[in-house]
């Protein structure tokens, strides 16, 4: 643990409509591990979740199944140690801390799929994406991870991808979040 | 904007993936003459048909996978079912 | 009458017009004889060009075109109609560079306006290293004196004022290689040209005829295909036709015709797309042409805006077009203009473009003796047609690989001597 | 001012309680909501909107909807509107294209007395010389006759356009009888519907017909709007259908877009966009007064406006029959009607600026100021083609229909036959059904095969086979040339007697024949025309329409503006950790791909010097970083490097080549072993996702059983290259628990440790620029404190900042090649200079077969270091090196710099290799044409050559 500040790559902070409906923040000191494994380790059983979907663990962390063989973890800042001891270390097993590597926004609220929709390719209907869906794709013409993670039975999602595109997506979110009511600050530039 | 069906994602949008061409057999580069080497690097079959090609999942899995798909009409069939 | 037929003059439209008489035909349907001394297939530019010279400048007129649809109706009326002779390598320019001669005096020579429109030829540069690519064609252009420079900002926005040149745009115009040669042509008129001059030097033009089989004797392959071998003549769905020399001139189809002669070629086809807008008043003075947005443009006399694009990523032979093409045409146009955001696309189409590994065409003789080829093009097939109709055509006449065309065997993929064009050619239009 | 307003009409769309004000060519004009452009200019007296293309005739309302090619206007800085169909706004200014000075007097009237030698490609026959004319004269002023409006280049933006993604299972494209009855039931049977309608609202041809027409039409539209499974979008079109049902949709009435590109993944299309009315080819057809009979029957009713006062009718159908219905009721005299069935004709109409007098075919002459015409039907079957289809002509019924579909496409309403109201949205709701039970098969299935979805609860629903009873297809007279000439193509002035010339001249298939006379070329891309065309081409050939086919028609539908195609543009950048403090700390950018990055701070010569002399720092983060773990990592690195890699020790770092499989030198970087199994890959900046892409390729195709997770870690560290002769001295006041001297850290070794209380930072000393130097890769969320701190410890040391400009000139001082710039995508290994690197007896390299024969070649092009004689010359790069006498290029300068450590011009040059050797003096050709002399040197680097300075 650092008592350095976390730097995140998103310098705006939480936006939303007046009325709430709608809401996007920046979540990039959030705590990711990526866990690699051959489907046949301890590792991959522990986890417990296929590729695509996820699960929340009592600890608070949030497991994804984010692809085949491949795990992320995401937790509260500041977890990255402690989550990269608790896995199993038994056969071909690659935990990797990749806090700093992923920008990370939560994108919230009946409209987020509206949001989603205008910069995504993914069908959102909720039978092809419930709640607890993992999937890749393209954002805004970034490849970012996402998760379906409804909040107090709202739509709810976590967007990541790599560090150095989330000044650059968080504005295009943003972006695409204003003709929902969302007041995009001045200087928030896609460019 | 094809459709690819991603035997680990599904079916997904083209623009999700990369084409990486024909599967061609990499000859044993010990022993391969260079005229073999040269037609493994350049020739291809190029059929107005059935071609057996890769693609990569850049967006999605990251898992390079092949299928066949008639570069005549685009339609896209499992090589298991061909 | 000339050498060309009824010649077409201001007078003879005065006439026509006062007379109200009917034009005559430009050119015939004849019908199929069973042999022919050279047999072309695809009746395209490249085809009708080599045709037209095998007779003019060499005097073989016992020469068939033979062509599976109608005249001119592959890639020579799909293009975008550039011309230019700005390329990177000395061998791409000295050919280019006949060609271009050569749509010069087309008009004239021809006895029909193709409608060349020298309007100069600007290609964008939004990188230093694109710059340093620009500046690399244009000192091996200049020393072999071609017209061609590297211009600024302030030049460019001079030439063509519709273009954004303010810096802080996510691709700022850094500078361009000025071609004022180059400029575009009406593509269906050189075909006809040629056509027409062609069908009265005697040369058949069988149009609706497709090639089903070459036939060959003594190759190393099946049925005498191959290496080794020679040709005797071609299967068409209208019958035989016997013929010592046969010409591949397809473009799209390359690979599937080659195979016919047992002759596998380094090609994968590939569409390429264009779209046109709905006419407005002219305002586009030059070709406007931008390698890392895959975009090029030019304004037709008719007022529609011309676009074209680098080739699709996946190979296919399906022209029917995609959205994707006409999403990332339009963006990229409006970053270079993003005053002309309310012009309206009209239609888009595709052609097919054989793609070789060094973005150079495979011309002249083959392993098989009497099959030779004139294919991979790429997306330069219409600039060349002139030239590659008069080299092809002094190859087949002479026996001997014309000069120009040294550069292009089908050997030197497996001898390991690519051409070095590629560098130049992400979006070489 | 609304002298031709009608009494309220049952089915007027326009609200009369408003009042909407516009001007037209400068003149204040009035309407109401609810009218198109043209319908309030016709309420109040206009006749003619335009002028021909070619030969500047009047031109009036012909269709009165979207596809009237004689209603293109520009309204404000919007060129080619739609004046028939696009409703009225307050305040619009509207104005007359193609016309000069004026609408009134057009001077390109002046074409019309040369109009007969004008004929079908009249310019292919002339001008051909003197050539300079054609370039000087000709041509200018062709170019001033392009018709359409203006694009206003200097003061246009890219707006508001945004786009968004649908996956609709159904999607009907059209909102008439059988397409509503088509989404209702579709949606009934629990698929998810998109409706789309071209115009504001609902009803298609419903909304001009008689009580009974209304009646449904209000029940339907009811219906569909309060269907919760239904996405109704008017005001937009379907303007293309793509491979594997990607449909186009340009939704104009979005309430922040002005328009906007729906872009729907769509399991069942259905194509029900009516039918076409067709003009009829006689003389005089193109006379303001002229028109069709739909048009008539939504001007009267759905706008109210009156359309002339004495009518002469040619009907051949019912819609012809209803037409006089609706004109009596108007008020309009109906002089006669001549029916088309029983062989009635007209032969031309004439008058001056609009219709006087129409010429029967029996040789009457009618006093009327209103022809109209209804002459039968085109199936718009544009998205039918689009799908594959190849439309039939059927001979009894005067049009086209669909040939053969495929399942996930399907049409109803007039495009695939004639019926009642009834019968139509009976059909459509058959229609309906058969493609919701398809689209949710299809659903079904891709919830089966998509992991992250709800795996469905039960069996696919069954297939159900295609048992719709077609709709029939009524008798019509094949009427489309009278014994007359006129025009077949509004927009291109394109007349039968142009394509019947061209068809003896050779142009005797259709799209040979388009070409030459551009029939079907214009705005309207043929909905109106191609079938006339093609009857004149086939009656030219005296052959059966059947045998002609039509042109294949090509998207999209209708014309789509630019900006809703680009919609908002994407482009994405990326950005260090510490991109912010460069850009407030004066830095100069510079884009490198996707990347911004600083160029330099103000003078990169300083920068560079200060690197030699004391110790800068440069922020490199878009080096290409991939962390590999696994055993096999040395195994990988063996077969992806052109050198050696089993005996690389813990704590060690190595150049490596990479080479494509035809030898082509693709990338380099340094690697480094941080643990047994645990290595750090770099690749150049723009390389680095390529790289990361082929490694995955080779690890899953091709060696799957090796044991290595690759992951990219570019954003994640980034990279602080702090070099210089005081480099050892600042890095040495930030770490802790960490010997720097020369012997505890090696040149190129790797430490892990603390940096400034940073953990985790990875070290190496390596030597891009000649000196000594470290690169820092520090946990990107903590960056800035380690930039921070090495420029707040390091001010007695003179740090500062240097940008990839002042890099470039110290790298290349120190020789070092830039793969990309110095070698090119011909450069095999051996011009690259790395005869020292590359191992040809491992047993799999990539390239190696290639690897081997070009270190037997001699002739290949040599990578030199080059100095010009004249040492203040700095030849730009890309100049060309040339035989001193006669023609011949021998090669390029690759790169070249002033040396602020040398004080004189220093190159990298690919030469022939007969100019290789160290001494051999050379000729540059410069940019401004004159030649220089230049050495060629012993080395690649200029500076320090024995490497003494980064070891020390």
């Amino acid at each position: 643990m650092y008592d350095l500040e976390f730097l995140s790559p998103v310098s705006s902070g939480p936006l939303s409509t007046p009325d709430g409906g709608l809401s996007l923040e920046d979540a990039s000191a959030s705590t990711k591990v990526l866990v690699r494994a051959a489907r046949n380790t301890a590792a991959g059983a522990h986890l417990k979740v296929t590729y695509g979907r996820s699960r929340h663990r009592r600890d608070g962390t949030l497991i994804c199944g984010s692809r085949p063989g491949e795990w992320t973890l995401l937790a509260d800042p500041g977890r990255g140690a402690e989550l990269v001891a608790s896995l199993p270390d038994e056969g071909f097993v690659s935990v990797v801390d990749i806090t700093h590597g992923r920008a990370m926004f939560r994108l919230s609220g009946a409209d987020s799929i509206g949001v989603l929709a205008k910069v995504c390719n993914i069908d959102l209907a909720d039978d092809m994406t419930p709640d607890g869906a993992v999937f890749s794709g393209s954002v805004a013409k970034v490849t970012c991870d996402l998760v379906r993670d409804d909040r107090d039975a709202g739509r709810s999602y976590l967007i990541s991808c790599e560090r150095s595109f989330g000044g650059y997506l968080f504005a295009a979110m943003a972006d695409a979040c204003a003709e929902f009511g969302i007041n995009v600050p001045a200087g928030l530039s896609v460019h | 904007m094809i459709v690819v069906p991603c035997p680990n994602c599904g079916p997904r949008n083209s623009s999700d993936l990369r084409n990486a061409g024909e599967v061609v057999p990499r000859p044993d580069p010990q022993t391969a003459s260079l005229h073999e080497w040269r037609s493994y690097l350049y020739l291809r079959e190029n059929p107005a048909g059935w071609v057996t090609e890769t693609w990569y999942c850049r967006s999605g899995c990251r898992r390079y996978f092949t299928i066949e798909r008639n570069t005549a009409t685009n339609e896209i069939r499992d090589p298991g079912n061909s | 009458m000339s050498r060309h037929g009824y010649t077409y003059s201001a007078g003879k439209l005065l006439r026509h017009g006062l007379t109200r008489g009917a034009w005559p035909r430009m050119w015939g349907r004849p019908e199929r004889r069973d042999s022919y001394e050279v047999v072309i297939i695809g009746g395209g530019l490249h085809g009708l060009a080599t045709a037209y010279y095998l007779a003019e400048n060499h005097g073989i007129t016992n020469v068939a075109v033979v062509d599976k649809g109608y005249l001119g109706g592959g890639g020579s009326g799909r293009n975008t109609a550039i011309v230019r002779s700005n390329y990177l390598t000395p061998e791409g320019v000295a050919f280019y560079d006949r060609s271009l001669h050569l749509y010069n005096t087309m008009a004239a020579d021809l006895n029909l306006n193709v409608m060349l429109s020298r309007r100069g030829h600007l290609t964008l540069a939004h990188t230093d290293s694109a710059l340093r690519t620009m500046n690399w064609r244009a000192e091996v252009n200049k020393f072999l004196d071609i017209d061609s420079s590297v211009i600024g900002p302030e030049e460019v926005k001079r030439l063509t004022p519709s273009l954004d040149v303010s810096t802080d745009t996510r691709y700022p115009i850094l500078g361009a290689l000025y071609h004022p040669p180059g400029g575009i042509v009406r593509h269906d008129a050189v075909v006809w040209g040629y056509a027409r001059a062609a069908d009265h030097l005697g040369v058949h033009l069988l149009q609706e005829t497709e090639v089903l089989d070459i036939v060959c004797a003594g190759g190393d392959g099946p049925e005498g295909k191959g290496p080794g071998g020679r040709v005797t003549g071609v299967r068409t769905s209208r019958g035989d036709i016997s013929s010592p020399v046969v010409v591949n001139c397809t473009a799209g189809w390359a690979s599937l015709i080659s195979n016919m002669a047992g002759v596998p070629l380094a090609i994968t086809t590939h569409p390429l797309q264009a779209a046109v807008t709905e006419p407005c008043k002219v305002f586009l003075p030059t070709v406007v042409v931008s390698g890392s947005l895959h975009v090029y443009v030019s304004q037709t006399d008719r007022g529609e805006l011309v676009f074209g694009a680098s080739v699709d990523p996946v190979g296919t032979y399906r022209v029917n077009g995609t959205l994707e093409f006409t999403e990332e045409l339009a963006g990229h146009v409006l970053e270079l203009m993003p005053g002309i955001s309310k012009m309206r696309l009209m239609r888009q189409w595709s052609g097919l473009c054989d793609m070789t590994p060094d973005y150079s065409p495979i011309m002249g003789h083959t392993p098989v003796e009497g099959y030779l080829v004139d294919v991979g093009w790429g997306t330069y097939g219409f600039k060349a047609g002139p030239v590659a109709g008069e080299t092809m055509a002094e190859t087949i006449a002479t026996g001997r690989t014309a000069e120009l065309i040294a550069a292009f065997t089908i050997d030197r993929f497996t001898d390991g001597d690519l051409v070095g064009e590629k560098g130049a050619a992400a979006v070489g239009h | 001012m609304s002298i031709h307003r009608l009494p309220i009409r049952s089915g007027e769309l326009i609200d009369r309680s408003t009042n909407l004000s516009f001007t037209w060519n400068g003149r204040t004009f009035s309407g109401h909501e609810g009218d198109t452009i043209a319908s309030a200019l016709a309420a109040a007296g206009v006749e003619v909107f335009s002028r021909g293309m070619k030969y500047h005739r009047r031109r009036g309302i012909l269709t009165a909807n979207h596809w009237d090619p004689n209603l293109a206007v520009q309204v404000g800085d919007e060129p080619n509107v739609r004046a028939g169909s696009r409703r009225l706004v307050d305040g619009m200014e509207v104005t007359a294209q193609n016309v000069w000075p004026s609408l009134r007097w057009d001077l390109g009237t002046a074409n019309r007395l040369v109009g007969r030698f004008l004929s079908a490609g009249f310019y292919y026959k002339t001008f051909m010389r003197p050539q300079f004319l054609w370039h000087n004269l000709y041509q200018r002023v062709l170019r001033k006759f392009a018709p359409g409006g203006r694009v206003h280049w200097k003061t246009g933006v890219h707006g508001e356009y945004d786009k968004r993604y649908a996956h609709p299972d159904v999607l009907v494209a059209g909102g008439g009888p059988a397409g509503m009855a088509a989404a209702l039931s579709a949606a009934e049977a629990g698929a998810s519907v998109m409706l789309v309608e071209q115009e504001p609202e609902l009803g298609g041809h419903l909304r001009w017909g008689g009580p009974g027409d209304l009646a449904v039409l209000a029940d339907l539209s009811r219906a569909v709007h309060s269907n919760p499974g239904i996405e109704v979008l008017c005001d937009s079109i379907v303007t293309g259908r793509y491979d594997h049902n990607w449909v186009a949709v340009v939704q104009r009435s979005h309430p922040v877009a002005p328009e906007r590109l729906i872009k729907a993944r769509v399991g069942s299309l259905i194509v029900a966009p009516g039918l076409v009315e067709r003009p009829y080819v006689f003389a005089g057809n193109d006379l303001p007064g002229v028109m069709l009979a739909g048009a008539v029957r939504r001007l009267v009713n759905l706008w109210a406006v009156k359309p002339g006062s004495r009518a002469v009718v040619l009907s051949a159908n019912s819609e012809g029959d209803a037409a006089v219905a609706d004109l009596e009721s108007a008020g309009v005299e109906v002089v006669a009607v001549l029916d088309a069935r029983a062989g009635e004709d007209v032969v031309g109409a004439r008058g001056r600026g609009r219709v006087s007098s129409v010429q029967t075919g029996d040789g009457r002459t009618l006093r009327a100021d209103l022809l109209v015409t209804a002459t039968g039907w085109t199936a718009p079957t544009s998205l039918l083609n689009m799908a594959g289809d190849r439309p039939l002509y059927d001979r009894t019924a005067a049009r086209y229909f669909p040939q053969s579909l495929p399942d996930n496409v399907l049409a109803t309403g007039g495009i695939a036959g004639d019926g009642s109201t009834t019968e139509l949205t009976a059909h459509g709701r058959e229609t309906g059904s058969l493609a919701a039970q398809r689209a949710l098969r299809l659903r079904h299935a891709r919830r089966t095969q998509t992991p992250r979805s709800l795996p469905p609860e039960s069996d696919p629903p069954d297939e159900i086979a295609d048992n719709r009873i077609p709709l029939r297809r009524s008798p019509h007279p094949e009427r489309y040339r009278s014994t007359t000439h006129g025009l077949v193509d509004f927009s291109e002035d394109v007349s039968s007697k142009d394509l019947i010339q061209a068809a003896g001249e050779g142009f005797d298939s259709i799209e040979l024949m388009k070409r030459y006379t551009t029939v079907t070329m214009g705005p309207g891309q043929g909905k109106l025309e191609t079938v006339n065309a093609a009857a004149v081409l086939a009656e030219s050939r005296a052959v059966e329409m059947a045998d002609i086919g039509t042109t294949v028609w090509r998207p999209p539908f209708s014309p789509v503006s630019l900006g809703a195609l680009a919609g908002r543009i994407f482009e994405p950048v990326r950005r260090s950790a510490l991109q912010g403090w460069h850009e407030a700390n004066g830095a100069t950018n510079l884009l490198a791909g996707q990347w911004v990055r600083p160029d330099h701070y103000g003078s990169p010569m300083t920068e560079a010097s200060n690197v030699r002399e004391n110790v800068g720092i440069i922020d490199v983060t878009p080096l290409g970083k991939l962390d590999l773990r696994g055993p096999d990592v040395a195994n990988l690195l063996d077969l992806v490097y052109v050198n050696r890699w089993q005996k690389l020790e813990v704590g060690r770092v190595r150049y490596g080549a990479m080479v494509a499989e035809d030898g082509v030198v693709s990338d380099d970087g340094v690697t480094g072993r941080l643990a047994d199994n645990h290595y750090l890959m770099t690749t150049t900046s723009s390389g680095a996702g390529a790289v990361w892409e082929m490694l995955e390729d080779w690890l899953q195709t091709y060696r799957p059983d090796w044991e290595v997770h690759v992951t990219p870690v570019t954003g994640g560290l980034t990279s602080i290259n702090v070099a210089g002769p005081r480099s050892r001295e600042l890095l040495g006041r930030l770490v802790e628990d960490l010997d720097l001297s020369a012997d505890a850290f090696p040149y190129f070794s790797v430490r892990k440790g603390i940096v400034s209380g940073v953990e985790d930072c990875i070290i190496w000393r390596i030597g891009f620029t000649g000196e000594l130097s470290y690169e820092v890769h520090v946990p990107s969320g903590h960056a800035l404190h380690v930039w921070e701190s090495l420029l707040a410890n390091g001010s007695d040391l003179g740090v500062a900042p240097f940008g990839v400009e002042a890099q470039r000139v110290l790298r290349l001082e120190k020789g070092h090649y830039i793969v990309g710039q110095d070698t090119d995508g011909l450069s095999k290994a051996p011009t690259a200079g790395l005869g020292g690197l590359v191992k040809l007896d491992k047993a799999d390299t990539i390239g190696l077969p290639e690897l081997r024969a070009a270190f037997e070649r001699t002739d290949l092009p040599v990578l030199v270091g080059l100095q010009p004689d004249e040492p203040t010359v700095v030849p730009d790069e890309a100049c060309q090196i040339v035989a001193a006498e006669g023609n011949e290029i021998l090669g390029r300068v690759t790169s070249s710099r002033m040396s602020p450590t040398l004080k004189r011009s220093i190159c990298l040059a690919q030469v022939d290799p007969s100019l290789a050797p160290a001494g051999t003096s050379v000729t540059i050709q410069l940019v401004d044409g004159r030649r220089v002399s230049a050495t060629v040197q012993e080395h690649h680097a200029h500076v320090d050559p024995e490497g003494v300075r980064q070891r020390v």
